[in-house]
């Protein structure tokens, strides 16, 4: 997903969101960053600075400068939060937590390889089980009842689910059950260095939208997530703030 | 049989419940070349960690690249299901195993621990003073431990029920080798794995009065003849699942299985030297295999002993010693035309995804008798 | 000097005579396969060397020869890699046992010459399990004699009675294999160069030592990337001392007089970073990119190991020799072979990979606190598992004292396939601009 | 995401030429994948019709749709087939299955069907496993080989990448043969390495000349070529030197309608692979008819 954000001292005027695609993806970008302008009424020439990042930032050939991704959640948290402490970036192909320290940046973790692609194989195995992801983000947190896929590794859930779909076990249990495995993994990525604080930590991206995975991801790991209204825009947002300096 | 499998099934409950009784210490060790001898003779119960898969979300913080069952084995003190461990033992063995220990030892550090060094050459011929070295050592600080010493007669009463549940576990096996067994692979696994969880001397009157009842059973099935090769197992799923195809494994080249009890503990008047040289003399698990091979060779002499039709390797992922026998183990079984499949575990076993690689092998064994026509 | 040049440098001098010696060395391995010499697997194991004094033999270390491949071909080496998976070693070997034991099946080398087929095979123990099954790859192939070896080693505080027997089972092992190899190949041990070599090994290390103790300065007159090619090239080649005159001698006064003069390695130092274990094959590429951040290497335990077993003293700052155990018999009467093993075998415990992980756990921590190092790479190897077995741990505890880490994740060090270099290098920008560095050149 | 471009067509068959009245034996075989589900219907041993639709996640619907469609308007009905058989990962919710065949079987007896008596060698690149039979003279299988767990899926994975890349899958294959050299593969363990390595390949500077879509596509293609070689390269005898496959091989299974894949296996192994008379996804389901 390629997202746009323009702000406008210090406040967001437009937003635009769209498919990113591989090939012919500068097309999308010029695309939605057009679409972005006419949203807030201004012309390409009016913008100061437009600044890229994120996993295809480099695509983005006419932008000034390129962020790093923690620094872009970093900033957005502290935008949407005055005293956010700790930042959770759960996207399609990264799950990214940012401890801050004061206004400097103390840890990163990145999840691990194994794990990459939470966000898409969400999307993909949800998509395969014949639901929407806002029907998934309905579901309750014992809608799996006792059925187990593997938490390791997506591909291997994936093949869980299949089997378990095989064996006869209703859809609503196995997609319970995959939901619950994205569950332990992101707890089990919180818990890499240290835990992020109680109430101070801001959860950005597109699976926040998820409220199964938000709601069993507060029950397993204790967190009272703060999620801004433009969380899935946190990335894009922290990149416009960190180019206006 | 089913009292052996309800032990497995709940032997953290048998664990609790013999403390009570004896008030003795329970010792957990992760590799079957610790010489159990020593700490049955000092009163202590050694117990194998078993791994059984649980949401993992405790051990990325300080594991990367083990596999499943290490994972399995540090996520289940952390759960709580090992509360009943007084101590670990970790030995000169994988390194997963002792990855398991270290970082166990660090989030429990108040449990008792010890290193014991097992020779990776286990026929050189300073080996078994080594052992005997590293016994006498591990003995005094078991009797630093339990606060009384180990006499002699303790040991050979120790190495009499040891040697007592080798030979009775080997009938097991032995009752394998006819035709339509009367015990099933899975079955006898599960014996084994209870086995290496309880009492020994428990274990020993239950098996008085099993093997008796399985030798007037009527035959089995005919089935296919498998053998197990691979990474240690720890749950009886996989001979289940082969069962359920039409095959039977009637024996196994698994460290906590054959290795477990193919040889016995020959007297000495130094115990603590008869004990390790059973322990080195025992067939090799894959990391002691080092020198000249005799891992395909005993997996080889086991396959024409109990007539195998096939043999089925299940390594776990990521278990690097058994991924490196693995040329040798299948130039083996090409030259003896045995034939063969294998595939990974890992936290779950995919049924139908096994299914059919062990449906197909059947075949093959069995070439062209499918079950429409004939056998099957 | 450019703007953010902060200290000056210069090439070193010593480099043209260090890739003469490695020319040689090439030369040396090529001839040999000519003149029908003995070819030994993986016997490198720093007690013997058996290339000095066995004079028909000679040693094709699979490491670096797996290291070789993976930099100069990826097509090749993922050709090799192909043709040992298919043979059963799948994605949990190490890839430098894939790489170069791949190459054996392929029966070809890189440039389409036969494949140098081993005669016989010495184990290289100690660091990790790849290591203890090392060498059987070969002797797999085809019956050729290997034989067996143990590191021994014990968790806790040290216990001479216990160390006695764990020194005689490797005496013993190591006087095995000379007499066999003398039997068996009908050729014949050099004593006496080997108790010579024994007096004057001391002070190869203690070269190591003063140039670990040089490179604490700052700035580093040595980066990683020239001391882990002097690491392999003298671990490597091991070349005799006729033929390498006062390499090592040459190497340190011109070390020192960079360190005295303040010449830098890299000029505009201004953050150092150390690394764990083998650095991977393409080790050159990512400190490059580094140095655009003014973030120099200083090495790794790895690398720093030349100097053989060290601690860290904390008053006179600075690493010294750490001996555990006194040989009953000190250099000057060591007269007959069993003598120099036992000498030889007694006197560390060990200064190797599996020390570090297992019983000395502060060597880490001590490493970074003598090089004052402010960040550390530590590689997570899905494959290596001697590599990768306690890197979470050092992670955890070199943060705690204020190191930052980055972990990067890959199969295993000779192995390109799943290296997502995109991904590494995002990772480096994002490590060094958290801690507030920008690109400077 | 939007899911059009990795939607491969699902397509049916009926043979003018054979009065299926007249036959005396009606056989059927329904192939349930995990990703496709093939039904073949054939009159004393001839192909009469089949089918290739998607399996979506309810098998047993699926083995009746792929039925339904396969007789389509033939005028036969599911009742006047005398033998059903079921094979495949959902074998066991095909009702009205006499039968439940084991895979391998059926595509060792399906391919020699499709190429003919000097197939000996049948290369089944599925979306869950990639599985290498080979075959004897007098069509049962000698020996086979499955995929390790950690390379499952790669087939699955290009309806995913078809999507992120949005190219329509029919087109990736001829597509990523449209470049002067193949690069490197992108990571080739697993999939899901492979799919943000090869999406991150556009980062400018990362080698030595930026890749065009094209090279991104052959890169991708190339990592999941090259992890099927690692199975297939099982089934030749382990002695030393390249991979040799027993001629005459067979490429059955979805991806062996991607030319990406099929042609960068023959030129690695430089071998050309039988052409098969129909679809090549039908092994499966025609083995399973003939077999029973």
């Amino acid at each position: 997903m390629i997202k746009v954000a323009v702000m406008r001292d210090g406040q967001v005027v437009a937003k635009a969101a769209g498919e990113a695609g591989c090939i012919g993806r500068e097309e999308n970008i010029n695309k939605l960053y057009k679409e972005a302008l006419d949203a807030a009424g201004l012309q390409e020439s009016e913008i100061e600075k437009v600044a890229a990042t994120g996993i295809g930032k480099f695509s983005v050939k006419f932008a000034a400068d390129y962020i790093t991704d923690a620094i872009a959640e970093a900033k957005a948290a502290r935008f949407f939060f005055q005293g956010a402490t700790d930042v959770v970036d759960i996207g399609a192909d990264k799950t990214h937590v940012v401890s801050l320290d004061g206004d400097k940046i103390k840890e990163t973790v990145l999840n691990q390889k194994c794990m990459a692609g939470l966000g898409l194989a969400l999307d993909v195995i949800s998509h395969r089980l014949g639901y929407t992801l806002d029907e998934i983000s309905q579901f309750k947190a014992d809608a799996a009842q006792g059925t187990i896929v593997n938490d390791g590794c997506p591909v291997f859930a994936e093949l869980d689910s299949f089997e378990e779909l095989n064996q006869g076990t209703p859809k609503e249990q196995v997609m319970g059950a995959v939901i619950q495995s994205v569950v332990v993994r992101l707890n089990s990525i919180l818990r890499e260095k240290e835990m992020p604080a109680k109430d101070t930590t801001v959860l950005l991206g597109g699976v926040s939208r998820n409220k199964a995975v938000v709601e069993g991801l507060k029950a397993r790991s204790g967190l009272n997530f703060l999620i801004p209204e433009d969380a899935v825009y946190g990335g894009a947002i922290g990149c416009a703030l960190a180019a206006a300096g | 049989m089913n009292k052996f499998s309800s032990i497995f099934e709940n032997r953290h409950d048998y664990a609790r419940d013999w403390k009570k009784r004896s008030g003795g210490k329970v010792l957990g060790y992760y590799c079957t070349y610790f010489p159990e001898e020593v700490a049955y003779a000092a009163g202590i119960l050694p117990v194998r960690i078993l791994a059984k898969h649980f949401p993992d979300d405790t051990t990325d913080r300080l594991m990367y690249g083990n596999c499943y069952v290490t994972r399995d084995m540090f996520n289940q003190f952390n759960l709580g299901h090992y509360d009943y461990i007084d101590g670990l033992v970790c030995l000169e063995s994988c390194q997963w195993w002792y990855n398991a220990f270290d970082v166990t030892m660090q989030v429990f550090p108040n449990l008792w621990s010890h290193y014991l060094f097992t020779p990776d050459y286990p026929d050189g011929n300073r080996s078994k003073d080594v052992l005997r070295s590293e016994l006498s050592v591990i003995q005094k600080k078991f009797e630093e431990w339990t606060g009384k010493t180990v006499t002699d007669a303790e040991l050979d009463n120790a190495i009499e029920i040891y040697n007592t549940n080798r030979r009775l576990l080997r009938r097991l096996y032995e009752l394998r080798r006819f035709n339509n067994p009367v015990i099933l692979g899975s079955e006898a696994m599960e014996i084994m794995l209870a086995n290496q969880v309880m009492d020994k001397a428990e274990a020993n009157k239950m098996l008085e009065e099993l093997i008796p009842e399985l030798e007037d059973r009527a035959p089995g099935e005919d089935r296919v003849r498998f053998i197990l090769i691979g990474s240690e197992t720890y749950d009886a799923e996989l001979e289940k699942l082969i069962e359920g195809v039409g095959g039977n494994v009637v024996i196994d080249d698994l460290d906590n299985g054959s290795g477990y009890v193919w040889n016995e503990v020959v007297p000495l008047k130094d115990r603590l030297m008869a004990i390790g040289l059973r322990y080195l003399g025992k067939p090799h698990s894959a990391l002691k295999d080092n020198v000249w091979r005799r891992r395909p060779e005993q997996i080889f002499r086991l396959s024409e002993d109990f007539q195998v039709d096939a043999a089925i390797i299940a390594k776990q992922i990521y278990c690097h010693p058994h991924g490196t026998d693995m040329y040798a183990v299948w130039k083996l079984l090409q030259e003896r035309k045995i034939p063969y499949h294998t595939f990974e575990r890992d936290t779950t076993l995919p049924y139908e995804e096994t299914r059919l690689g062990v449906e197909a092998l059947i075949h093959v064994a069995k070439q062209g008798m499918t079950r429409a026509n004939g056998w099957s | 000097m450019s703007t953010n040049q902060l200290w000056e440098t210069k090439p070193l001098e010593i480099w043209d005579r260090a890739k003469a010696l490695r020319a040689y060395w090439q030369q040396s391995i090529d001839d040999s396969a000519a003149d029908t010499k003995l070819l030994l697997a993986h016997g490198n194991t720093g007690d013997v060397s058996w290339r000095d004094y066995f004079s028909n033999l000679n040693i094709i270390e699979d490491n670096p020869v797996g290291a070789m491949m993976a930099s100069t071909s990826d097509e090749f080496s993922r050709k090799s890699r192909l043709a040992s998976e298919v043979r059963g070693w799948g994605r949990e070997i190490c890839g430098y046992v894939q790489n170069c034991w791949g190459a054996q099946f392929l029966g070809y080398q890189q440039d389409g010459s036969v494949f140098p087929y081993r005669d016989l095979s010495v184990p290289f123990t100690d660091p990790c399990d790849q290591h203890t099954k090392r060498g059987q790859q070969c002797m797999d192939l085809s019956p050729i004699p290997r034989w067996g070896g143990d590191w021994p080693i014990y968790l806790g505080e040290d216990d001479p009675a216990r160390d006695k027997e764990l020194i005689e089972t490797r005496v013993w092992c190591t006087l095995k294999i000379i007499a066999d190899i003398e039997r068996i190949f009908d050729t014949e041990f050099d004593d006496a160069s080997f108790i010579n070599d024994i007096k004057t090994e001391r002070e190869r290390s203690d070269h190591g030592i003063r140039i670990m103790n040089l490179m604490t300065k700052t700035p580093s007159p040595l980066s990683q990337k020239d001391l882990y090619s002097f690491y392999t090239l003298g671990g490597l080649t091991r070349l005799p001392p006729e033929i390498l005159g006062d390499f090592w001698q040459a190497l340190i006064d011109e070390i020192q007089w960079r360190a005295d003069h303040q010449i830098a390695a890299v000029g505009n130092e201004r953050y150092r970073y150390m690394e764990a274990h083998p650095s991977p094959w393409h080790f050159l590429k990512y400190m490059r990119y580094l140095e655009h951040y003014g973030a120099v290497c200083i090495g790794s335990q790895y690398s720093q190991m030349m100097a053989g077993s060290v601690s860290w003293n904390k008053e006179t700052k600075e690493f010294e020799r750490r001996v555990i155990r006194k040989p009953e018999k000190d250099v000057e009467n060591v007269k007959t072979r069993e003598d120099a093993v036992r000498y030889v075998l007694t006197e560390a415990r060990g200064h190797r990979f599996k020390d570090d992980e297992y019983f000395r756990k502060n060597e880490i921590t001590d490493f970074a606190e003598g090089f004052g190092v402010q960040g550390a790479i530590l590689a997570l190897w899905r494959g290596g598992v001697g590599c990768t077995l306690t890197r979470k741990e050092q992670g955890l505890r070199l943060s705690k004292m204020g190191v930052r880490v980055l972990h990067y994740e890959g199969s295993q060090p000779g192995d390109r396939t799943d290296l997502d270099e995109k991904r590494f290098l995002d990772q480096i920008d994002e490590w060094m601009e958290c801690q507030g560095l920008q690109k400077i050149s | 995401m939007k899911y059009e471009y990795g939607l491969w067509p699902e397509s049916n068959w009926q043979s003018g030429g054979i009065d299926w009245r007249k036959a005396k034996k009606i056989s059927a075989g329904v192939d349930v994948g995990t990703t496709s589900t093939q039904a073949a219907v054939l009159c004393d041993g001839e192909l009469f019709a089949w089918s290739n639709i998607r399996s979506g996640i309810d098998f047993g619907y699926a083995a009746k749709a792929a039925l339904e469609q396969a007789l389509g308007a033939s005028g036969m009905k599911a009742g006047d087939i005398h033998q059903i058989a079921a094979t495949g990962f959902g074998r066991k919710n095909v009702e009205g299955a006499a039968q439940r065949l084991d895979d391998i079987q059926c595509h060792g007896k399906g391919a020699r069907y499709l190429f003919g008596k000097e197939v000996k060698t049948v290369v089944d690149l599925g979306g869950q496993t990639v599985k290498t039979i080979r075959l004897y003279s007098w069509d049962r299988v000698a020996d086979f080989k499955l995929s390790d767990k950690c390379a499952a899926g790669f087939g699955r994975s290009i309806e995913v990448m078809c999507n992120v890349f949005h190219v329509p899958i029919t087109e990736i294959g001829s597509k990523s043969l449209d470049v002067e050299k193949d690069p490197e593969p992108s990571s080739t363990t697993c999939y899901n390495f492979a799919n943000p390595e090869a999406v991150g390949l556009l980062r400018p500077g990362y080698r030595e000349k930026d890749f065009n879509d094209n090279e991104i596509l052959a890169s991708y293609l190339f990592t999941i070529a090259w992890r099927a070689l690692s199975t297939i390269g099982k089934i030749a005898p382990l002695d030393i030197g390249d991979i040799k496959l027993e001629e005459k091989v067979g490429f059955t299974g979805g991806l062996a309608k991607n030319p990406g894949i099929t042609k960068r296996i023959e030129r690695e192994l430089d071998i050309t692979a039988a052409t098969p008379k129909y679809d090549p996804m039908l092994a499966g389901a025609i083995g399973a008819a003939l077999l029973q």
